[in-house]
């Protein structure tokens, strides 16, 4: 029974390409321009999936991306794909999918136990119980309904294939490319503005595609052919197929997935998967289409039942029969014509039951006729078998059929309006929500606007087309409008059939029916969003496409409103699921951020350092020497050589901004704390940076190089908060100084070389003519030099480690030349390249603070540096740094901390108590701020914040880590624990 | 009426007939003796226990929409207490403490779930910060778990552990944190509520405070005028429209936050998650969706929803810490607004205007506040005294210094 | 959203980063009330629904600080100028 | 002394991988570092950009390029990077004497700052340069919006880029910081891999 379903000829099908598939497991056959669905259905398979609460069978509803039913796993390994749509799925050779939710199988689920308990499972009867006892919800109650729900599973393992963003320009966006949006399109194409049209499905067409019709004269798709020819043909124009336009966002811009590959088996090499574009848009032209509304009716879920529209879809495009013996359930003209295109494609129709009593139309051939009728129930397993039925005498009857085709009318496609806030307002006369407010700039045509007939949806689209790119000063050429064949599309909705029998499903996916919104209604949640949100209605993965508007009819019927006081919830983006991935483009792994690298990189990677991340950078943290060295004896190694001789380290990453211009000693004056404008040329001064709010937000060192051009160095991590922060200070505050400003920090490669011998290695390497002796260049000075050999560089005699020490400065081109002439200029004296882990003990063995000091939570009186604020004038943040709490004496103050045992393992982030007192707020002293094991004083040391630690020099308290495990008595000291009186610098 | 398994079996074997609303539609009296603006988680809270622990029963909530139209029913549905500051550490725990009986409390099933909440690490600097914090929360009693890269390993094998930009090192586990079914807390504490008696008043927009030789009257509303003794405004997003109303003007701004839910997968996040190298947090709800979100669009807006380049970092940040997920689809993204205050902290005070009292600056954390916030509000409007685990959240804190900065990043709310 | 920067042209809003409200005035650091007039500064905002003035810095561009005219209600912009005459003379 | 001398490098040597890659038989794109190109950033001091203007006219022979404009000539390219400042370019005999000439022409109109190893440039042409760098630029490089002798600065990807059209190949110039050198070149090469892509290399030097 291969392809038992499929017409011997027609549709738009390539057979002469057959494809293989299997779905759970079962090995079918298809063609190139099949969807799996449209393959399933050739086959016959009915029954493709497992509802979401009841596991009801389910087949395949739609034809389209608004399918709530027939979602299935694609894919095997790292490339499944859980909840894809069987109805947009592309065929390809070798397509494997399989059901979900289900267990053990698709046809014998026990999970459909679900159903007959069903009249415990009303709608939101979970907010009414397992609240006894309490503890039951994590341990037995949630773990339950966790694993019965979720539908697909998730994928394993790295996503092998790769994603790409990227951006699009046009004049005019056409989004949808049935017949209005082509139209559209055309009309805009030839006045020469640039026009993007995109459509979610692989060709252009739209319902041209699924019905014959007559356009001028020649066919509907023969017209399509035509038209996307001469698009094609312009160099203005640009057509994304496989491209659907997920969100409207402020100013034009839409986001848009094109699925570049997910019609084949695997990308072929260096292409993506799929690309998500932000397409800026100057005008838009919304020609999205319309969804067609199923009936609510008892089990009308049945694998069978069916969308009329997607009926002839499947007929007309796809050569396949869904099913052979059909029952159409209609209330609107259009069953008649999937009447017609059954009957054409040699199925039997059983008989068409419509809804009106009123109906006009005739039925062809000698079609039972049925008006004001109903279904009021499909009858079967996992098929439709039969359908029972009442007439307009109110008398029943069994029908037997296999199937059941719907046509109650068609909603426009709005969704895209809304994104913006747009709310539809509905429409007594087509009975349908219509687009309100629209986003600035969008316009919408055809059957999305509510005019569904082929000749309204052309001339909305060359009306449209052409007045969206006149707006913008272009000539759209007129285009007269052919004729079209006459269609009837005149439909009066039945929301439900109230005499039903069994469940009538009103959202498929979730299991929503009618009586679960009446009892919504019952409980008090009239608002459509309480009902919604109540009942999960419209929160599949669809979001409701084939859902809301019939049960926002119930809930009105039920409370007694019209559909306009009803009011819909808010369609919001992506107009279809969108994977994850496509939205990361190739942001994933290494490539989350930029990996910033110093100069001295590579020659440190040769040296086999372990490397951190430190913001975007990766600097080096130690250099072990061998590979066993531990992180902390290679620390103290580096420290004890740095100390006992010299040491190297790459400081490139703190930021570097170059001042020029005669008012930049004022401005340094009002955004440091200290006085910079009395500095002398060739000294360098420190400087601590307050934010308005009085905390200190940066520190760092400025050099006069000149007298009207100064260097400022900030923090790694500070470099970009403080430039926009001085650009303001400039630009908003104080727009009369004379400043220029440009950041440097990438121009040099800088280093810093410290130690009793860092003179000695220094010599080597600067040119002869230059005097850096104590003397002539002591500390705090800073000049232009050469070394090498007429290399320009800077030299800056600054000290961070408290050893002698300069900071050498070279163009960046010469940074990882620089780092191996020191180390062999170095070599004789012993020298060592040291790491972040060195820098940080050194730093802390002086007392100076750094990152986890400067947190933005501490003044410079916290910080024991009131004296670096200058009493004598204003800077920013001066004021808020004296509101009372800033000066309330209990305030937690900068001390040095020393533990009573020197092996007591301190830790960062450990809090202070006194001896026995007990752990509360009121008793917590302070933190440790920053922790090292010090080699000088043979001692884990610490500096943190006290309260009142000044005044509690030499007290001991307790460092409690209680999430480490660990508690020490410390000492309060001094927080310079080295060389307290700074001889070594000057040496 | 009463729910318990007993209600819901009868119900199945009545066809669900006999429910009754959960709230009553009433018209609005002329006069009320608390008057609460905004009927979202925290205004219904706030009338809740005004009735409950107060006995206040002639109380109006009053809002523009739907009740629980606001952030209670669009956040990322996150409970916990893990906070640093002494200020926020009391009043987040009693929320907590709050949250662990409120169903049994107000009976009705919020889906309170302890799963735990993770805060990853990626460097040593973090860590230490994380203990710096952990170390706090136990300072009041609040147990914290300092996690190693094995120990996160455990929890979240799923995650990438080899090849990332930022690698895990490890984290900060609150295991009484977890999530809860956001809608059923507004609807709870409104079912709680109206059962006490108090008016919830919907589609009842306020238009103005009416204060009269500094003291308030009452409040106009779009049903005309409702008399008040003492007025509540706890309009979230919206505080500053409804309190310049009251000539107040405030250190709060309004951003939007976009949320963010996949389809529905089988059970594969069991805790919820944050990211430490940016601002990512996550969690999977008990229908499958994984329900994320990250930093604020970063400009002010009163338009609940946000932006592309917001969706597309949020994203990436999710890729950053589990790639796997690469192939589950997103299913819906929002925006909510959030009142954010300059220190990230929220503010329960009086306001200098005799009877009129605020609760604002909840920043993207209201959610979780919710018990505490209305517990403490009641308080105040109670008996004019602050409740103990709110006395630091005070309106005059930007002018004594005492700000309560999480974050450290200053008085700029967009980035905390 | 779009953002015309009065420099570079209308540009992803991914370019620039936003600061505030636009027009607040440093306070006189000499004022007798200056504490208080710094907190009102530094902390109290109209925050308003509806047009507002706003700072905006074209980050990823060309550094220029800018007063962007924005509905926050509608997202809707109508001006953007140099916040700086400085740096407007120099655009020219 | 003598071994203590210094070899110059430029930022992206360690990276640039010679040759073919990519789709095999066909190049869409060429990549190549510009080397050998002086840099300078010139800031207007306040209330000299009618001075500077005229100061660069007459050194340079160059009208200074308005807002999103770049101008040539002789080896040096002016770039608009913001109100009143400019990314001067030397290239040839400029590459050695453009910072000393700026100097002599403008030290007291304009900061002028050397940012010749500051950047990592990226030369990216062929009939494909155009769709790769759409997929992380986000402005609008077609014709009719963005030609030779334009310019602008922006974001891509992850950087902050400076980015200017120099023929109608098309081919551009993009330049990042020099640390994120690196990651701009790797982007580049996987937006091109799809349409093959050459690495070139034959002009690749770097002065002392």
């Amino acid at each position: 029974m291969s392809q038992s379903h499929r017409l011997a000829k027609g549709g738009l099908i390539d057979r002469s390409k057959p494809l293989s598939f299997t779905f759970d497991g079962k090995t079918y056959k298809g063609y190139a321009g099949d969807t799996l669905a449209s393959a399933l259905l050739a086959n016959d398979v009915q029954l493709v999936a497992r509802s979401f609460k009841y596991h009801r069978p389910r087949g395949i509803l739609t034809a389209g991306s608004e399918e709530p039913n027939a979602l299935v796993g694609l894919r095997a390994g790292a490339r499944h794909e859980p909840n894809v749509r069987a109805t947009v799925a592309e065929l390809y050779d070798g397509l494997i999918a399989q059901s979900q939710n289900r267990w053990p199988s698709l046809a014998f689920d026990l999970g459909a136990v679900n159903s007959l308990l069903s009249p415990f499972f009303a709608a939101g009867f979970y907010y009414k119980t397992f609240m006894w006892p309490a503890s039951f919800w994590e341990k037995v109650y949630e773990p339950l309904i966790r694993r019965a729900a979720g539908l697909g599973k998730p994928p394993v393992g790295d996503d092998p294939d790769i994603y790409e963003k990227a951006f699009a320009h046009c004049d005019l966006l056409v989004i949808g490319a049935g017949s209005a949006g082509l139209a559209a399109a055309l009309a805009a194409a030839r006045s020469g503005a640039r026009v993007i049209l995109a459509d979610e499905g692989p060709m252009l067409g739209g319902r041209l595609l699924s019905d014959k019709r007559i356009i001028g004269n020649q066919s509907g798709l023969d017209w399509v052919k035509a038209t996307e020819a001469e698009l094609v043909s312009l160099p203005n124009v640009r057509i994304m197929p496989r491209t659907t336009i997920f969100g409207v966002y402020d100013h034009g811009v839409y986001g848009a997935l094109e699925r570049v590959n997910d019609h084949v088996a695997t990308p072929p090499a260096h292409e993506p998967r799929q690309r998500a574009y932000r397409i800026y848009a100057k005008r838009a032209v919304l020609a999205a289409g319309a969804i067609e509304r199923p009936h609510v009716f008892g089990n009308n879920d049945r694998p069978g039942v069916m969308l009329g529209s997607a009926m002839r879809t499947y007929i007309n495009r796809y050569a396949v029969v869904p099913t052979k013996r059909v029952a159409i359930f209609t209330s609107s003209d259009e069953g008649y014509a999937t009447a017609h295109d059954l009957i054409a494609a040699g199925a039997s129709v059983q008989a068409i039951i419509d809804t009106r009593a009123d109906a006009t139309i005739s039925a062809a051939h000698d079609i039972p006729h049925f008006k004001g009728a109903k279904i009021l129930r499909t009858l079967g397993n996992k098929q439709v078998q039969s359908v029972e039925i009442e007439l307009a005498d109110g008398s029943t009857r069994i029908l037997d059929c296999d199937g059941v085709a719907m046509s109650n009318g068609w909603n426009p496609a709005v969704h895209l309006t809304c994104h913006q806030g747009g709310r539809p307002v509905w429409d007594d006369k087509i009975n349908a929500f219509l687009p309100g407010n629209l986003p600035a700039g969008l316009s919408v045509a055809g059957a999305a606007q509510g005019h569904f007939g082929l000749k309204d949806t052309l001339a909305d689209g060359f009306r449209l087309g052409a007045s969206a790119v006149d707006d913008l000063g272009f000539k759209a050429p007129a285009i007269a409008m052919p004729d079209t064949d006459p269609e009837s599309l005149a439909h009066t909705p039945l929301w439900r059939v109230k005499t039903s029998k069994g469940k009538c499903f009103v959202d498929f996916q979730h299991d929503v029916t009618d009586t679960d919104i009446e009892l919504a209604n019952r409980e008090g949640f009239r608002s459509v969003e309480h009902m919604k949100r109540y009942t999960t209605l419209g929160m599949a993965t669809d979001q409701g496409k084939t859902s809301n508007i019939s049960g926002l009819a119930i809930l009105g019927e039920a409370s007694g409103r019209s559909m306009a006081e009803v009011g819909t919830t808010i369609f919001r983006p992506p107009y279809t699921p969108v994977a994850l991935g496509a939205l990361a483009g190739h942001h994933v792994h290494k490539g989350f951020r930029p990996t910033r690298l110093t100069p001295s990189h590579q020659w440190a990677e040769e040296q086999g350092a372990v490397f951190m991340e430190t913001g975007l950078w990766l600097r080096a943290q130690y250099f072990p020497k061998t590979k066993n060295e531990s992180w902390l004896d290679a620390m103290i190694r580096e420290v004890e050589i740095t100390r006992s001789k010299v040491g190297v380290c790459d400081v490139s990453t703190l930021g570097k901004i170059d001042l020029q211009g005669k008012d930049v000693g004022t401005f340094l004056d009002r955004v440091y704390t200290g006085t910079f404008s009395t500095l002398p040329v060739g000294k360098v001064r420190y400087g601590l940076m307050m934010r308005e709010d009085g905390f200190v937000q940066d520190d760092g060192t400025t050099a006069r190089l000149s007298e009207n051009r100064w260097l400022m160095t900030t923090t790694t991590a500070g470099a970009g908060k403080v430039m926009a922060h001085l650009e303001f200070c400039h630009q908003v505050l104080w727009p009369e100084l004379d400043i220029a400003f440009t950041s440097v920090t990438e121009q040099w490669a800088q280093y810093s070389i410290a130690g009793p011998h860092a003179r000695d290695v220094l010599k080597k390497l600067v040119d002869a003519r230059h005097d850096i002796s104590n003397e002539a260049f002591p500390y705090m000075a800073c000049g232009a030099i050469t070394i090498c050999n007429g290399i320009p560089a800077r030299l800056f005699r600054i000290s961070f480690s408290g050893e002698l020490a300069y900071e050498i400065g070279v163009p960046n081109r010469y940074g990882d030349a620089l780092i191996r002439a020191i180390m062999k200029a170095g070599e004789e004296f012993g020298i060592t390249p040291y790491g972040l882990e060195a820098l940080s003990t050194m730093r802390i063995e002086k007392g100076h603070v750094a990152g986890g000091e400067l947190n933005g939570q501490t003044t410079p009186r916290d910080l024991g540096l009131i004296k670096m604020v200058s009493q004598k004038k204003d800077c920013i943040g001066k004021h808020m740094s004296e509101r009372p709490a800033m000066l309330y004496p209990d305030r937690p103050i900068f001390v040095g901390l020393k533990p009573k045992n020197p092996k007591s393992k301190l830790t960062g982030g450990a809090h202070f108590l006194d001896k026995g007192a007990k752990p509360s707020l009121e008793n917590d002293l302070g933190h440790m701020m920053s922790v090292a094991y010090s080699p000088m004083l043979k001692s884990w040391i610490g500096l943190g914040i006290v309260k009142r630690g000044r005044e509690r020099i030499g007290d001991t308290i307790r460092a409690v880590d209680f999430v480490r495990g660990t508690e020490f008595e410390v000492e309060i000291c001094d927080p310079v624990f080295f060389d307290p009186q700074g001889e070594r610098l000057r040496g | 009426m009463r729910y318990s398994v007993f209600s819901i079996v009868e119900q199945a074997f009545k066809g669900q007939k006999d429910w009754k609303p959960v709230w009553r539609y009433p018209e609005p009296k002329a006069e009320y003796d608390m008057l609460i603006i905004g009927g979202g988680g925290h205004g219904l809270a706030t009338a809740y226990y005004l009735a409950k622990n107060h006995g206040y029963t002639n109380i109006a909530v009053i809002d523009k929409n739907y009740l629980g139209s606001g952030s209670v029913g669009r956040n990322t549905t996150i409970v916990r207490s893990n906070y640093q500051e002494p200020g926020n550490i009391p009043f987040y725990e009693h929320s907590l403490k709050l949250w662990e009986g409120l169903e049994q409390d107000f009976n009705y099933n919020a889906m309170m779930s302890q799963r735990g909440v993770l805060n990853l690490y990626h460097s040593d600097s973090q860590r230490d910060d994380y203990a710096r914090r952990g170390n706090a929360m136990m300072m009041h009693g609040v147990r914290a778990d300092l996690l190693n890269r094995e120990q996160v390993h455990e929890i979240v094998p799923f995650m990438d552990f080899d090849n990332a930009r930022f690698p895990i090192h490890g984290g900060l586990m609150q295991w009484r944190g977890g999530t809860a079914r956001h809608d059923a807390v507004a609807w709870g504490f409104a079912r709680g509520a109206d059962s006490r008696g108090v008016d919830i008043l919907q589609n009842t927009e306020a238009k103005q405070i009416r204060v009269e030789n500094g003291k308030v009257t009452g409040v106009e509303t779009s049903r005309g005028f409702i008399k008040a003794k003492k007025v509540g405004i706890v309009a979230a997003g919206n505080t500053t429209r409804i309190a310049e109303t009251a000539g107040l003007r405030l250190p709060i701004e309004s951003y939007v936050l976009q949320a963010f839910v996949s389809e529905a997968i089988k059970p594969l996040i069991p805790c919820v998650v944050t990211f430490g190298a940016g601002h990512f947090y996550i969690s999977q709800s008990d229908k499958g969706g994984l329900v994320f979100g990250a930093s604020l669009d970063y400009y002010t807006s009163y338009a609940a929803r946000g932006n592309l380049p917001g969706v597309e970092d949020t994203i990436e940040e999710a890729m950053a810490i589990m790639p796997s997920i690469s192939r589950v689809k997103l299913l819906r993204h929002w925006g909510g607004i959030m009142d954010m205050s300059m220190d990230g902290s929220p503010i329960i005070d009086k306001t200098g205007i005799d009877g009129l009292y605020i609760n604002c600056g909840w920043c993207y954390g209201g959610f979780k506040a919710t018990p505490a916030s209305g517990y403490c509000l009641a308080h105040l409007m109670a008996t004019d005294e602050s409740h103990p685990v709110a006395t630091a959240l005070k309106l005059n804190r930007f002018e004594t210094g005492y700000v309560i900065d999480e974050a450290g990043t200053g008085a700029q709310p967009n980035l905390h | 959203m779009r953002i015309p920067c009065p420099f570079c042209g209308s540009r992803d809003s991914q370019e620039f980063s936003f600061l505030g409200q636009a027009g607040l005035k440093r306070p006189d650091p000499n004022a007798p009330d200056a504490q208080k007039q710094f907190h009102d500064y530094v902390h109290i905002r109209d925050n308003k629904a509806g047009v507002t003035k706003e700072l905006w810095l074209h980050a990823n561009g060309c550094r220029s600080w800018i007063t962007v005219t924005r509905n926050t209600l509608t997202h809707e912009i109508t001006g953007s100028e140099f916040a700086s005459p400085l740096t407007k003379e120099a655009a020219q | 002394m003598a071994d203590l001398s210094l070899s110059p490098r430029s930022a992206l040597a360690p990276f640039l991988h010679a040759g073919h890659h990519g789709a095999e038989g066909k190049i869409g794109v060429t990549l190549r570092e510009v080397t050998a190109c002086a840099l300078v950033e010139l800031t207007t001091f306040k209330g000299q950009k009618a001075a500077l203007a005229q100061a660069i006219e007459k050194a340079f022979g160059v009208a200074l390029p308005a807002a999103n404009k770049s101008a040539s000539k002789d080896g040096v390219t002016f770039v608009s990077v913001g109100p009143g400042k400019w990314l001067v370019t030397g290239e040839g005999a400029a590459e050695h004497d453009l910072i000393a000439r700026l100097e002599e022409a403008a030290s007291s109109l304009a900061a002028i700052v050397d940012q010749s190893d500051a950047r990592a440039i990226v030369e990216i042409s062929g009939h494909k340069a155009r769709v790769a760098l759409a997929k992380g630029v986000m402005i609008d490089l077609d014709p009719v919006a963005f030609k030779a002798g334009d310019a602008a600065t922006s974001f891509a990807v992850q950087f902050w880029i400076t980015l200017w059209q120099t023929n109608d190949t098309p081919t551009y110039r993009l330049a990042v910081f020099r640390s994120m050198g690196r990651d701009l070149l790797h982007w580049l090469e996987s937006s091109a891999a799809e349409y093959g892509y050459e690495i070139d290399v034959s002009s690749h030097s770097i002065s002392e």
